[in-house]
């Protein structure tokens, strides 16, 4: 018995610090070989990696290549993208391959193997998790009359809604009042779409999904719109922040040059390595998301997860499967949680010395994963999303009014996704 | 190899061209197909060399019957008005081209270039391009490209209308030789009576897509059958004097010209009449005198040129040796040498 | 049959298939497309019948038992079932104690019947467990079926009791594909997002065109023109670069000059202006610099045609305008321009159906931004079928703008036939073989 | 075409020398910034750079992780790009022919079919050319994109062709008929040679596009093994983790570069892309 | 208005086209400039118009230095050799252009340019684009443009190169007519001898870029300064014997031809002359008799034109009113007329 293939797996949105998304397949092939060969079987696994640093193209190719039958054998992507993928047969239920109850599997947190399943089958193995904090620069909180207790009081003020999206936007008005940061660096959001935004669609009260059908709440809609147009209106966001070259971004939030701003919990590895912000936590301070108007703090986890497509041999796709089991181990997939500041997928990982010796991962895991949302497994989510960023977009932009946007988006969500959308 | 056009018609969609055109050329001779411009004339040939099919009728090439082979395998030689050489290719490589295309081994090729290129002698341009060539050059290399696949057949679409005069008689000669020497067909098309009157065995005028007159240039020139023929034959071109018959004299209402008729004419009294006068036959020495006002005068070198205005406006054209005698304004008597004139009828048919 | 009739046919073949196979089979597959509900959920080349909880959702208000049974895994072991087992060929003890000790039991999902095989005796490994699972598969819940047909025979093997309008009724909401639908015009008419995009599309097409790819192109061609010939060869070189260079590096430079940090920024940062994004400070400045992108392309196309047509004017009649005594814009205004006339049709035709098509530079410049000021007709039905954040790719919606463009398209270009007296650009052969 | 035109000495030039020479200036700009940007390093806002550098450059022998080899890249452009205009010179010189001078069926209903089309935006036709190239198997594969691509191009070169087989003398091709040679022989070895030029400009023109073609290869042949130039670029553009304008103008330059030394080389053919032209 | 060209040079780049050509047209004068093609008759016309500015020297239009003005203020009347009409205006456009450019109010101009059209006869053409007339009226178009805006100076480069025989004759007088009433001064440009000894004043031949020599025609026929002068002007061509001289006799060694030479020669015995005779002056009432072998015979018509090749080789062309006794290969004896015979020396310098 001796068996020679090729896996081949990419994944999206991965740069650099995220290599171990990739790596860790080849690492598994690695230890599966060798597995192989104490049990007599000659197996010889040549791993293809690919990585698309962004993630329209990577979908792209992906949904072209598994209409072709060329598709990677492993896709590393958004576990959103389970729901449409699942329904068209671009993905096998990884269930039918790897048996749930064994270790790591069995140790992978709970919510997480949800995010992964659609319509109660389980297709993918969440290969990271994070979640998307506020950021606040400190020197400016405190030039602004924050002390350090009020400033360690934060995140739990926070949480317990009693510092909100409002006082948010009064704090940044007040550093750009007092010139510690340029007009529209007050509050500085991400500057292109992203799940973030949904995380202020869920500040302000509104729901995603319910018994498996898509929610637009059109007030928390408006109020979620309404808060990028007053901080626009402020001036402590820019009008045309949207789409400004990226590397701008990250130089300007990593220098103080902005006040408050969001991101995501791998943000700190970048702000950390490349954009050279040694002092993070004498610097920055993390609390979840604020609440807003109708809604309560969150934040937003966007795990990835290794999804087995189809067109494969079985055979294959059974060494495939075996390997994300392999590399969702603890420790290997801890190389990936610490490297890229993302959360671990387990509890085990938690207790591996590398993650409980790295503050951020520690304390991002405590502060942040409990109150972790998800967007839905939907396969018309994706519908839904593109015209709730549009509506984002008009109104931020000043394109449209914030009503106008909002009954725009309802008529198209009504157009477009007719009776699988409630509307309310 | 004889040429038979039989019944031959060609129109282009709507436009008849030629219609039932008849037209014999013997076994090695050369005839020019003369006309005015739009007269079918390259027509007649592109038809013989097969580029045309013909709308009606048949061509004969001795007994064959071509009407429908292709160019290819016709063994026809054309010499096109403006040459058509190959730019891209050396005068050699220009001439051995229909050969080439036969397949015949280089080494052969080269011997009957070298051999027909010193026909038309211009064996020291081998390595130019014709567009490094003057006129004269080029249109020896079409010539030679023509004649070395020996065809059976040569037609000449205006070959010399873009030499100077001295260059153009030389050219003359020559195709005149080579034709003569290797016994081909030939035609030649061209505008200028004075080329196919030196070059050709017979002539045949076109008007309109029909022949009008097929003749020894001689006869053409002595003996035209029509109006049309004289006024086209002949330079400096002939004068018409528009008068009436009575009793046997050509005269002019409102001028004194009394011509007599030859006896051979048969014109009943009163009939409106043409006189055809060349310049050659209205000079001192002639015998039907007639005098007028010169209203222009021309040295041509050798050679000068009179208009002479006669009472009543009508115009006669005298040329005569050079003479220093006679200025613009001058009242002269010349002759018309009634035994050289032409009569035609009302529609320009020679009586 | 006649030899260049035959020759013809063969010469013009290649060109009759690439054009067969990727112009007129994309077209008329797109004219079908657009005619379905295609998206990245429903796949491409057709769906399957999925028996999930979620397709069933509509279902359940009006079969209510149907649905509950339906979407109910149920993994009954009986003797079928170990007959099966027994026919795998695995260790006989699995089947032996499946029917000694589980005969009878029936587990309500798949994982339940799993960890009881898994702790048979002879542990079989993953692969064993999920092939005999799969024996004891009692319900058709998340199964996936091929055909209809499929969908039906197990249903009735399953002993489901439907009637056949139940069993349509459930195909059609369990089917995963695609199916045919007019909406994707109706959204197209009544979306005031096209009407806005249709507008900028026809702007954009109307100023690059005007402003750079005939008028701006007529100037270069004829101030070139007056030049001495290095001067002018290097000035036709400047303004040809935007079109030899690839696009990517050209936007990139564009980008370079109206970026935060880029050298506009630099520059007025040295008169004291706040550095910022001029390119997408807003929508006009995104227009000015989509058309300034688009326009500095476009002009060469105009400059090379023009330029290449002043040149095959006769010298003869400059040098006889000037004899004449016109000044030179004497000479412009009535030798060259009215001479101009075939070169600036075509050149119109040409360039209006390219930038109705074309959307490169404005995906790498603005991407349609900000907002959606500067998305053109087809930059949206590019984003629309292929490319989007949410890998939402609408196929059938694209190809319906797709399709509005080839109608546009068809048009423009049978108006510009008749505009350019087609009849006259197919003489007849001379050579009648 | 006896005498070209070219002005005479009777206007002055250097007031449109210099009025060109002020609009040409962004372009101007942008190109030596792109060349000055490679080789320099300066501080962020100073327009003179400060110090000379290599390090932008340091792709050429470095392949950055998870990237292709840079040569790699451009030997797949090389020959996507030649072999795009090979197909498009080969079909659209056959096919213009035909239309130009063979007497074939429908000749005229096809050439209108060409014009119109140019009018088909093939690349928002894409999904469906995904299809038909699944179809016959070359999708993600070079030569799949090569064929689309030149079909793409094939418009415009069959107009082209046909406009300057338009303006070869018919003479030439009726003295070789009458000279023995067959029609297909008569193309190759007499009509072609005359419409060189048109062929070196169909050349340059299609060279060019296809050299920077950016979405097609994007879409249609996405996998690593036949990335080019472009997509190698715009992914290095958008990856926000290792940005740096110096490598990509250095990318850039490297592959601006070839398509400069080609035009350098051929820019005259370029004049003469109205060579026949539709009509006077 | 008098043209004086004042030591006049052109080159362009390194090619010297013209180098210090002195040359006078008197006011009303028409002087013909002819050479060779590729001599500079062109150059030297752009230059007076004002198209090519002059590497040296000075031109004069009258007593004014034009050298550096341009031409739009010149006031020349240009007819380029390929009529440069403007495709795209109308007849009555074209006409009427360069009053139009001087804003005249186009009633006036339509005025003007119906009285213009109707002298060159082609009044009833308006309205036609130029492509859609024949060759002489695209050329009377010219004509008539050239003179419309009533220029100073006529300038007419090979006006008449491409019509056939008849067309030319009539153009000739027409253009000498309009030149004569008005008063122009003009150069006409032309590498056909008749029509520069038929409609010119003075005749200036040119080689190389050098004026050889300026006369009438009659004088530049009948006393060519110069071989090639001889050889340029005479249609059919002259021929040219070379011998030595030998006690006042020109003689050719082998063959038995003795010319006398005239008085006024002053050649030392044994020096190498060249004969030039005239076919005109080769016929059988001549005083010194040649006899040879016809080997080349030719009708033109009214004339007939035969080359003789004499013994020991030469050849002497002969032409003659048409005659029928001669075929090719008769032996003749024909003699030239000694009077009229030129004799040059070895430079080609007649003596
Ligand atoms: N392809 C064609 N379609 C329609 N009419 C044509 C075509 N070719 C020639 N003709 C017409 O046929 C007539 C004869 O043309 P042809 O070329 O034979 O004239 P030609 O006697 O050679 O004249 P020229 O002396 O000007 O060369 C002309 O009136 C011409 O307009
Ligand atoms: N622009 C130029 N550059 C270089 N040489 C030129 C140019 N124009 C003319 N010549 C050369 O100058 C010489 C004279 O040219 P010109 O046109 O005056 O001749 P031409 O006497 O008019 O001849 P033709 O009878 O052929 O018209 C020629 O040898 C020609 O090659
Ligand atoms: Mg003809
Ligand atoms: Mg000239």
């Amino acid at each position: 018995f001796a068996k020679e293939l090729t896996v081949t797996v990419w994944a999206g949105g991965t740069g650099p610090n995220d290599v171990y998304r990739l790596d860790a397949i080849e690492i598994a092939a690695e230890q599966l070989q060798r597995e192989a060969a104490i049990k007599g079987e000659e197996l010889k696994i040549k791993v293809e990696k690919k990585a698309y640093s962004g993630w329209e193209d990577f979908k792209q190719a992906m949904t072209l290549a598994a209409e072709a039958k060329t598709a990677p054998n492993i896709v590393v992507t958004g576990h959103e993208d389970i729901g449409p993928w699942a329904q068209s047969g671009l993905v096998v239920p990884i269930e039918d391959y790897v048996d749930l109850d064994s270790w790591p599997l069995n140790n992978i947190y709970e919510n997480l193997m949800d995010i992964a399943s659609f319509s109660g089958t389980v297709y993918g193995i969440p290969q990271d998790a994070e979640s998307r904090p506020m950021f606040f620069w400190k020197p400016h909180m405190k030039a602004i009359g924050y002390n350090d207790a009020d400033l360690d009081a934060l995140p739990q003020k926070v949480q317990d809604g009693s510092y909100t999206m409002k006082n948010l936007l009064e704090d940044a008005k007040k550093m750009q009042d007092k010139g510690l940061v340029q007009p529209g660096y007050g509050f500085y959001p991400r500057y292109t779409n992203g799940p973030d935004f949904w995380q202020f669609y869920t500040s302000f009260g509104g729901t995603m999904e319910q018994d498996g059908k898509l929610v637009f709440d059109k007030a928390a809609m408006q109020r979620a719109y309404q808060f990028f147009a007053d901080a626009v209106k402020d001036g402590v966001t820019k009008k045309n922040h949207i789409g400004m070259p990226a590397d701008q971004w990250w130089k300007e939030v990593a220098s103080g040059k902005a006040g408050i701003w969001h991101g995501g919990t791998w943000h700190y590895a970048r702000y950390v390595n490349q954009e050279g912000l040694k002092d993070f936590f004498g610097n920055v301070i993390f609390t979840l998301i604020p609440a807003g108007e109708g809604g309560k703090a969150n934040t937003l986890t966007h795990p990835l997860v290794y999804l087995l497509t189809s067109g494969h041999d079985k055979d294959d796709t059974e060494i495939a499967a075996q390997l994300i089991k392999i590399a969702s181990e603890p420790r290997i997939n801890v190389l990936h949680a610490v490297k890229s500041a993302h959360l671990g997928i387990s509890k085990s990982e938690t207790e591996i010395e590398l993650y409980s010796s790295d503050r951020w991962t520690r304390e991002a895991t405590e502060r942040l994963l409990p109150y972790a949302n998800a967007m839905p497994n939907n396969a018309d989510f994706g519908t839904y999303w593109n015209i709730m960023w549009k509506g984002l977009e008009a109104s931020w932009t000043g394109a449209k009014s914030v009503d106008a946007a909002v009954n725009d988006v309802e008529g198209e969500l009504k157009g477009t996704l007719g009776d699988k959308i409630i509307i309310r | 190899m004889r040429i038979l056009l039989d019944n031959f018609s060609k129109s282009f969609g709507a436009t008849k061209v030629i219609e039932n055109m008849n037209l014999e050329v013997a076994h090695g001779e050369m005839l020019a197909l003369l006309g005015p411009s739009g007269c079918g004339k390259s027509t007649t040939l592109f038809a013989i060399c097969g580029i045309h099919r013909p709308t009606g009728g048949r061509i004969l090439f001795g007994d064959r019957d071509v009407t429908d082979l292709p160019s290819q395998v016709r063994n026809v030689g054309v010499v096109f008005q403006s040459y058509a050489l190959y730019p891209h290719m050396t005068v050699a490589e220009n001439i051995g081209f229909p050969l080439k295309v036969k397949a015949i081994p280089s080494a052969d090729i080269r011997k009957e270039v070298d051999r027909i290129a010193a026909l038309v002698q211009i064996g020291n341009l081998m390595g130019r391009r014709p567009s490094e060539l003057s006129g004269g050059q080029q249109q020896r290399v079409a010539l030679a490209r023509a004649l070395i696949r020996k065809p059976d057949v040569l037609l000449l679409d205006e070959p010399l209308a873009n030499l100077d005069a001295k260059l153009r008689l030389e050219m003359r000669s020559e195709i005149r030789r080579i034709q003569r020497e290797t016994g081909i067909t030939a035609i030649l098309v061209t505008h200028d009576q004075v080329e196919a009157m030196s070059m050709c065995d017979r002539i045949a005028i076109m008007k309109e897509g029909e022949i009008i007159q097929i003749a020894t240039p001689a006869e053409m020139y002595n003996d035209p059958r029509t109006a049309f023929v004289a006024g086209f034959l002949g330079n400096p071109p002939i004068t018409f004097l528009h008068g009436v018959a009575a009793k046997g004299v050509f005269s002019i209402p409102g001028s004194e010209i009394k011509v007599p008729l030859p006896a051979c004419v048969d014109a009943s009294d009163g009939a409106k009449l043409t006189l055809g006068v060349r310049p050659e036959h209205y000079n001192p020495t002639g015998d039907v005198p007639v005098t007028g006002v010169v209203n222009f005068a021309e040295t041509q070198g050798r050679e000068n040129l009179y208009d002479v205005r006669i009472a009543g406006g009508p115009l006669l054209r005298s040329i005569q040796p050079v003479r220093h005698d006679i200025k613009i304004g001058d009242e002269v008597t010349w002759a018309i040498d009634s035994r050289n004139v032409f009569i035609f009828d009302e529609n320009g048919r020679r009586l | 049959m006649r030899s260049s009739r035959t020759l013809g046919l063969i010469m013009i073949a290649p060109a009759a298939i690439m054009i067969v196979l990727f112009f007129l089979m994309p077209v008329v597959l797109t004219a079908v497309f657009s005619f379905t509900n295609m998206t990245t959920a429903t796949g491409i080349s057709g769906g399957a019948y999925q028996i999930a909880p979620n397709s069933l959702i509509a279902l359940k208000d009006e079969m209510p038992e149907v649905v509950q049974q339906l979407t109910e895994p149920r993994y009954a072991i009986d003797e079928e079932g170990i007959k099966g087992v027994e026919g795998l060929a695995l260790e006989p003890g699995i089947a032996r104690e499946l029917r000694e000790k589980h005969l009878g039991e029936v587990f309500s999902s798949r994982r339940e019947a799993e960890r009881m095989i898994k702790d048979l005796t002879d542990r079989p490994s993953t692969r064993d467990v999920k092939q005999i699972s799969e024996q004891f598969n009692r319900s058709v819940a998340n199964l996936r079926f091929s055909s209809k047909e499929d969908l039906f025979a197990s249903l009735d093997k399953f002993g489901f009791k439907m009637t056949p309008e139940e069993k349509e009724g459930l195909a059609s909401a369990t089917y995963t594909g695609w199916s045919w639908t007019t909406e994707n015009f109706s959204r197209i008419a009544s979306s005031p997002d096209m009407a806005q995009i249709l507008f900028n599309t026809l702007l954009y097409v109307a100023l690059v065109l005007v402003l750079f790819n005939t008028c701006y192109a007529m100037l270069l061609a004829i101030w070139t023109h007056y030049m001495p010939n290095v001067q002018a060869t290097i000035f036709r070189s400047v303004w040809l670069l935007p079109r030899i260079t690839p696009v990517v590096i050209y936007v990139l430079m564009w980008k370079w000059l109206a970026w935060d940090t880029g050298f506009i920024s630099t520059f007025m940062g040295k008169f004291g202006y706040a550095p910022k994004n001029y390119l997408l400070d807003n929508a006009y400045n995104a227009w000015l610099f989509v058309v300034l992108i688009n326009g500095f392309i476009g002009a060469s196309m105009g400059m090379l045609v023009f330029s290449s047509a002043l040149k095959a004017i006769p010298k003869s009649q400059f040098f006889a305008s000037e004899v004449d005594g016109a000044s030179r814009w004497q000479q412009i205004r009535y030798i060259i321009l009215p001479q101009m006339r075939w070169p600036i049709l075509f050149v119109t035709c040409y360039q209006t159906l390219s930038l109705l098509a074309s959307f490169n530079e404005i995906l790498l410049s603005t991407r349609g931004g900000p907002g959606k000021a500067t998305e053109v007709w087809s930059l949206a039905a590019y984003h629309t079928a292929l490319n989007n954040y949410a890998g939402n790719l609408e196929y059938g919606l694209g190809a319906a703008m797709a399709l509005v463009l080839v109608i546009i398209g068809i048009i423009l270009s049978l108006a510009y036939l008749r505009v350019f007296n087609y009849a006259t650009l197919v003489a007849r052969p001379l050579i009648e073989d | 075409m006896a005498e070209k035109s070219q002005p005479s000495a009777n206007y002055r030039t250097w007031p449109v020398i210099l009025a060109l020479a002020i609009v040409s200036l962004p372009l101007v700009l942008m190109y030596a910034y792109l060349f000055i940007d490679t080789v320099t390093d300066k501080q962020p806002a100073a327009l003179m750079p400060d110090t000379l550098t290599l390090r932008h450059w340091t792709f050429l022998w470095q392949t950055p992780p998870g990237r292709p080899n840079i040569w790699l890249v451009t030997l797949n452009t090389l020959i996507f790009t030649a072999s795009t205009t090979a197909v498009v010179l080969l079909v659209s010189s056959m096919a213009g022919y035909v239309l130009s001078r063979l007497n074939v069926p429908a000749r005229g209903f096809f050439l209108a079919g060409v014009m119109v089309l140019h009018a088909f935006p093939s690349v928002t036709l894409i999904i469906a050319i995904f299809i038909v190239l699944q179809m016959v198997g070359l999708y993600n594969s070079l030569i799949g994109v090569i064929l689309v691509k030149a079909a793409i191009d094939l418009p415009l070169g069959i107009w082209l062709m046909k406009g300057f087989y338009d303006s070869v003398p018919w003479e030439i091709e009726m003295a070789g008929v009458v000279d023995g040679a067959s029609r297909f022989r008569v193309w190759r070895s007499l009509v072609l040679p005359q419409v060189r030029p048109a062929i070196m400009a169909l050349a340059l023109f299609s060279f060019l596009s296809s050299w920077g073609e950016f979405i097609l290869p994007q879409v249609l042949a996405p996998g690593g093994q036949v990335q080019v130039l472009s997509v190698y670029l715009s992914g290095l553009i958008a990856d926000d983790n290792n940005f740096d304008f110096g490598t990509f103008k250095a990318v850039g330059v490297f592959y601006v570069i070839p398509v400069l030394l080609l035009y350098g080389f051929f820019h005259k053919y370029l004049m003469n892309i109205y060579g026949g032209g539709s009509k006077g």
